[in-house]
């Protein structure tokens, strides 16, 4: 890109299952305030916003225009994108081509959800064709219970890992004050939750959650003036998926797949040859503890199927070698159209060292971040605290 | 990286009514297929972005991108869903290449109005606390705003009707439009009122088609085409959301869009400068009401500009030479059709309905009822794109 | 096999129907409490740009200013017609048959208008500028219906 | 109006947003839903560039971005390639109506085919009764009842044969 681009400012939130005390203008509202707060900044020094959400969720066409007021958009340039549930990253990744282009200094970036608002089943089986699939939809839970007996079947895996998947991310959601589902549970409570879909129980998954996400970019002459701790984007990646083939359900297929496919691009944009050596702390956008688990593998921080050996080992927990979502992550907080922007914002506090509670203990200069919507799409963000690093 | 971007192609299908032959991909994919072949691209050596334009709640799918993924070729590649109007997209296919992240993008705007019930839709765009359970949809929000907008500047029925006498007949001469045809003042104000004082001619059409576009940065799109339209001015604007919240026969969203695009592109008098318009009339009043936004003429002096024959095809400043949206254009592919008509005009290519010597081109498209979100495209050829 | 073309076109129906809630947050709550309860039309007053608002809203669009409970004041419930138009079609999510008349009406006090239902009034008697003052419903739920429709003042 | 904010009533407002819709198959998907529903068997397609075959048929390869044309008939059998047993009493939107659990939904590919097709299989809810690999064959509503929808298909059913019979 032409110009650097760095993260100086973002705010969250309160993520919650109820959140009646706010419509949705007061709800992203709220994050834009907690952004402009952390940079430092008025609205009037913002050149352009941008939102993300997940177009239909609540039931609403055209939410940036009602939205307006509360992005502080009146009167500026600005846009809406839809892209599934990697549209927090989508919008990360439009604001930085914003800046990059010499037209804009300084964009917002938001992304929300406010899952109690709409019929988040009826939409989301809409998510399959109309005419084929739809009558049979399976939803979000079925396709990674499939992934989950695929990967059980072929590397030996059992329950007790996705437990521990489970614990770890609402453990450590205990230390984040904005997260949602802060649980002190054990690898036994998981196992004993409820079982949605074999052999994936009601731990296993991501909550619906209400919450918004805001993330300033500027350009690097912005940023050296006026924020002290300026995280930079040093690469991004997208790779969407063809409709109706969701072949990563099925973890020994050998089909390119977009999170590997991603990730060896983004590597190769920044040289990385040991995606474990290179990042200090992952944020990994996991809708179920499967999900996490091939994750790993998929970004290289293990071989095919090893990923369960190292939760098992504890190597991704807050404080192992290789932190991955410190934050909670997704199975604590998903307000879908924010999730993926938080991920970065994560990552983007833990390179700052302001992540309060959930703080990993080594030293960050760089982490990475991904996302998942859609049919198996993916946006990648590479973060780093120097730019010559 | 470039410091320029072109549009290096266009494609569209022959819009109609309804294509009961075809889903949303199929028509889509007719207008992707014909833009790559007129360029002689391929998605998988040239196309290193696409954007896709649409509306879930149009298309009737979640996330309906997962729809015209395969078409638009962003399978394992980078692909993005602009769920605004088609102009956006332009806007926005922009910024990604003068950031340098890419090369080559293809612009996809499509929509099937005929799968659904377009009040129905637009009422969802209504904010659900207030304004919603009114019933209120884009029709009678623009109602409201024909209304305000006459009455404040003492247009009569017989001027919004000289909008639709002139774009119906520009229509005739474009092969693309359905809704077309050489009509007088006279049957425009005896077709049914559907909500005072707009009248179903006043309205464009439901419509099913598609557009599809190839921008490039300026070593690449000069090995695409011998005429690259260079985009030189761009332009968008968040105006307030509630009706009641700003006079509605002012544009101050359209004025700040339009002075952005204009000042990139060292316009100073877009009456002057500008050769040919092309922009977003899903109503008649709203051609003369975006004309004044867009500084063409002082506020309440479009009506005028229309009877003296200025935006005439054959006049000073021709205004929707194409037929505009009356001549039958989906919603969200409005504004990439109002981006390809002005291209065209200015490669030279518009068929039956160039416009001569036409070196610099205007595009406008909105967003929401009664424009709460502009985009403006400037666009030159040769020489003047610079 | 047959070629693609040979199939005839086949089109299905349905539809997709979502159960919404919205919430209205504490602002807007005590906007349809005191409609509900008290027959009374409140409005937000934004001091750093002199503007009174409808809807009240927890920031000011014009100029960010975070407003609060402490910014509400009484607005109308009398005001002026700004403009109206007659719907001659019906739609499933209208409140009532065709044909509806609606307005936007600038309540006194207010520097916004308010978009409503018109009735009472035959479509011709309408006329810009013309005074106008709420009906408000006999069964008030807490939604925008618990205003009937407003009708021309003293007629 | 002098009431704390945590003791307010919070008002909330009930909307059901209904939208119709009319969806032309378009032409792949409405010969492949009119052979489903007339005659009881799938048909895919072959991309013609690398040769697999796809269901449902689509008007393009996503992996070589060109048209598809040509047909190939499939037969109704295929091994179950994974699987999970529902115990969540998901709504068919078209219907209305909640699949009633617990069931078995798994993805089966058909013979000579490279897509897999979600649907529910028919066997016991019991982990030990359903192993990935094992064979099935489609069976369809009578030809009175279809519709021209995967609900035309009831379920697949294993096929009796030695591999399904050895755990």
């Amino acid at each position: 890109m032409k110009r650097n681009v760095a993260v100086i400012g973002g705010g969250q939130t309160r993520h919650a299952a109820r959140r009646h005390d706010v419509n949705q203008v007061e709800l992203v509202n709220e994050a834009v305030r907690a952004a402009l707060l952390d940079a430092r900044m008025t609205i009037d020094e913002i050149d352009t916003v941008l939102l993300g959400n997940m177009e239909f969720f609540e039931g609403c066409h055209m939410t940036d225009c009602w939205l307006a007021d509360g992005l502080g958009a009146y009167g500026k340039p600005g846009l809406k994108i839809t892209t599934g549930g990697t549209v927090g990253a989508t919008i990360v990744s439009a604001g930085a081509h914003h800046v990059a282009s010499g037209l804009f200094d300084t964009v917002l970036c938001v992304g929300f959800e406010k899952q109690e608002e709409g019929d988040t089943g009826a939409i989301l089986s809409g998510v399959a064709h109309p005419l084929y699939g739809r009558s049979m939809a399976g939803a979000a839970v079925g396709y990674f219970a499939m992934m989950a007996t695929s990967y059980m079947a072929a590397w030996g895996a059992r329950e007790e890992h996705s437990a521990m998947v489970a614990v770890k991310a609402r453990q450590n959601a205990r230390k984040n004050e904005y997260a949602h589902l802060k649980l002190d549970i054990t690898v036994q409570d998981a196992l004993n939750s409820r079982m949605l879909a074999y052999p994936i129980r009601m731990l296993d998954m991501c909550p619906a959650s209400n919450g918004a996400c805001a993330v300033i970019l500027a350009d690097e002459k912005t940023a050296g003036d006026r924020c002290e701790k300026p995280v930079w984007i040093r690469a991004m990646d997208t790779a969407h998926n063809e409709q109706f083939e969701l072949d990563w359900r099925d973890v020994t297929t050998r089909k390119p797949i977009f999170s590997k496919t991603s990730a060896a691009r983004l590597y190769r944009q920044l040289g990385v040859s040991n995606p474990l050596d290179y990042f200090d702390v992952f944020e990994i956008y996991e809708p179920a503890t499967w999900a996490e688990m091939v994750w790993y593998e998929d970004l290289g921080m293990c071989g095919p199927g090893e990923g369960f050996r190292m939760i098992e080992e504890g190597k991704t927990a807050m404080d192992g070698p290789h932190p991955v979502n410190p934050s909670g992550g997704v199975l604590s907080t998903n307000c879908i159209g924010a999730s993926a922007m938080l991920r970065i914002w994560e990552a983007a506090l833990q390179i700052r060292g302001d992540a309060g509670g959930h703080q990993v203990p080594g030293d960050v200069r760089r982490a990475l971040a991904t996302a998942y919507g859609g049919t198996n799409w993916t946006v990648l963000t590479a973060l780093s605290r120097d730019l010559d690093d | 990286m470039s410091e320029r971007v072109a549009i290096a192609g266009v494609a569209q299908t022959v819009f109609k009514p309804k294509r009961v032959d075809a889903n949303y991909a199929e028509l889509a994919y007719e207008a992707i297929e014909q833009v790559l072949d007129q360029c002689g691209l391929t998605i998988q050596d040239d196309i290193d972005n696409s954007i896709t334009c649409s509306h879930d709640i149009w298309d009737g799918q979640t996330i309906s991108n997962i729809g015209i993924t395969d078409v638009a070729g962003g399978h394992l590649r980078n692909e993005e869903k602009m769920a605004m109007d088609g102009s956006t997209a332009v806007y926005y296919g922009a910024v990604g290449i003068l950031s340098g992240a890419f090369e080559c993008t293809l612009l996809l705007a499509h929509t099937k109005m005929s799968q659904t019930d377009r009040n129905i839709v637009n009422n969802d765009a209504f904010d659900p606390i207030y304004t919603r359970k009114l019933g209120l949809d884009y029709t009678s929000a623009a109602a409201l705003q024909a209304r305000r907008y006459m009455h404040r500047y003492g247009i009569s029925p017989e001027q919004t009707a000289g909008v639709v006498v002139k774009n119906l007949g520009n229509a005739v001469d474009n092969p693309v439009a359905h809704n077309r045809g050489v009509f007088s003042v006279e049957d425009v104000l005896s077709s049914a009122v559907v909500a005072d004082p707009i009248r179903r001619m006043d309205m464009a059409p439901d419509t099913d088609g598609a557009v599809a576009m190839i921008l490039a940065g300026e070593d690449k799109a000069r090995g695409i085409t011998d005429t690259p339209v260079w985009i030189t001015g761009i332009g968008t604007c968040y105006d307030a959301y509630y009706l009641g919240d700003r006079d509605l026969s002012e544009c101050m969203a359209l004025g700040r869009a339009a002075q952005r695009a204009y000042s990139m592109a060292g316009i100073t008098n877009p009456r002057d400068q500008i050769d040919v318009i092309e922009l977003g009339e899903e109503f008649s009043y709203q051609e003369l009401l975006w004309l004044e936004g867009l500084g063409v003429c002082e506020p309440g002096g479009a009506a005028a500009l229309l009877e003296s024959g200025f935006t005439r095809r054959d006049g000073a400043l021709p205004v929707n030479p194409s037929g505009g949206l009356l001549g039958g254009v989906p919603a969200n592919v409005m504004g990439l059709n109002r981006v390809a008509e002005a291209a065209l005009q200015v490669m030279g290519r518009a068929d039956g309905h160039q416009v001569g010597g036409v070196k610099t081109a205007l595009a406008q498209g909105h967003s929401g009822f009664c424009g709460q979100h502009h985009c403006v495209i400037v666009l030159q050829g040769g020489k003047e794109g610079r | 096999m047959k070629e693609v073309n040979e199939t005839a076109p086949l089109e299905v129906d349905q539809h997709i129907t979502a159960h919404s809630r919205y919430y209205a947050g504490t602002i807007g709550s005590l906007f349809y409490t005191t409609l509900r309860d008290e027959k009374k039309i409140l409005g937000i007053r934004c001091a750093a740009c002199d503007r009174v608002l409808w809807p009240p809203r927890q920031t000011c669009g014009r100029c960010f200013t975070q407003l609060s409970e402490k910014d509400f004041v009484e607005i109308g419930p009398n005001g002026t017609l700004e403009t109206f138009t007659r719907v001659s079609y019906s739609e499933p999510v209208h409140p009532a048959p065709a044909p509806l008349i609606y307005g936007i009406i600038r309540l006194d006090g207010a520097d916004t208008g308010i978009t409503h239902l018109i009735g009472g009034v035959p479509f011709e008697a309408l006329r810009v500028g013309m005074r106008m003052m709420p009906v408000f419903s006999e069964e008030r739920h807490g939604d925008i219906l618990d205003i009937r429709w407003f009708t021309p003042l003293g007629e | 109006m002098n009431k704390e904010p945590t003791e307010r009533e919070l008002v909330s407002i009930p909307i059901t947003v209904d939208v119709p819709y009319r969806f032309a198959a378009g032409k792949y998907m409405a010969r492949f839903l009119t052979e489903l529903r007339d005659n009881g068997r799938f048909i895919g397609i072959r991309c013609p560039v690398c040769g697999r075959v796809q269901m449902p048929p689509r008007v393009v390869c996503a992996v070589c971005h060109v048209k598809n044309g040509e047909w190939v008939k499939l037969g109704l059998e295929g091994s179950l390639a994974g699987f999970t047993i529902m115990y969540l009493p998901l709504t068919d939107p078209t219907t209305g109506k909640a699949h009633e659990p617990p069931f078995v939904y798994g993805s089966v590919r058909l013979d000579g085919c490279d897509s897999v097709v979600d649907h529910l299989i028919d066997v016991e809810p019991d982990v030990d009764k359903v192993r990935v690999g094992m064979r099935l064959r489609a069976v369809f509503r009578p030809r009175e009842q279809r519709t021209g929808d995967l609900s035309d298909i009831v379920h697949f059913a294993p096929v009796d044969n030695e591999q399904n019979r050895t755990p």
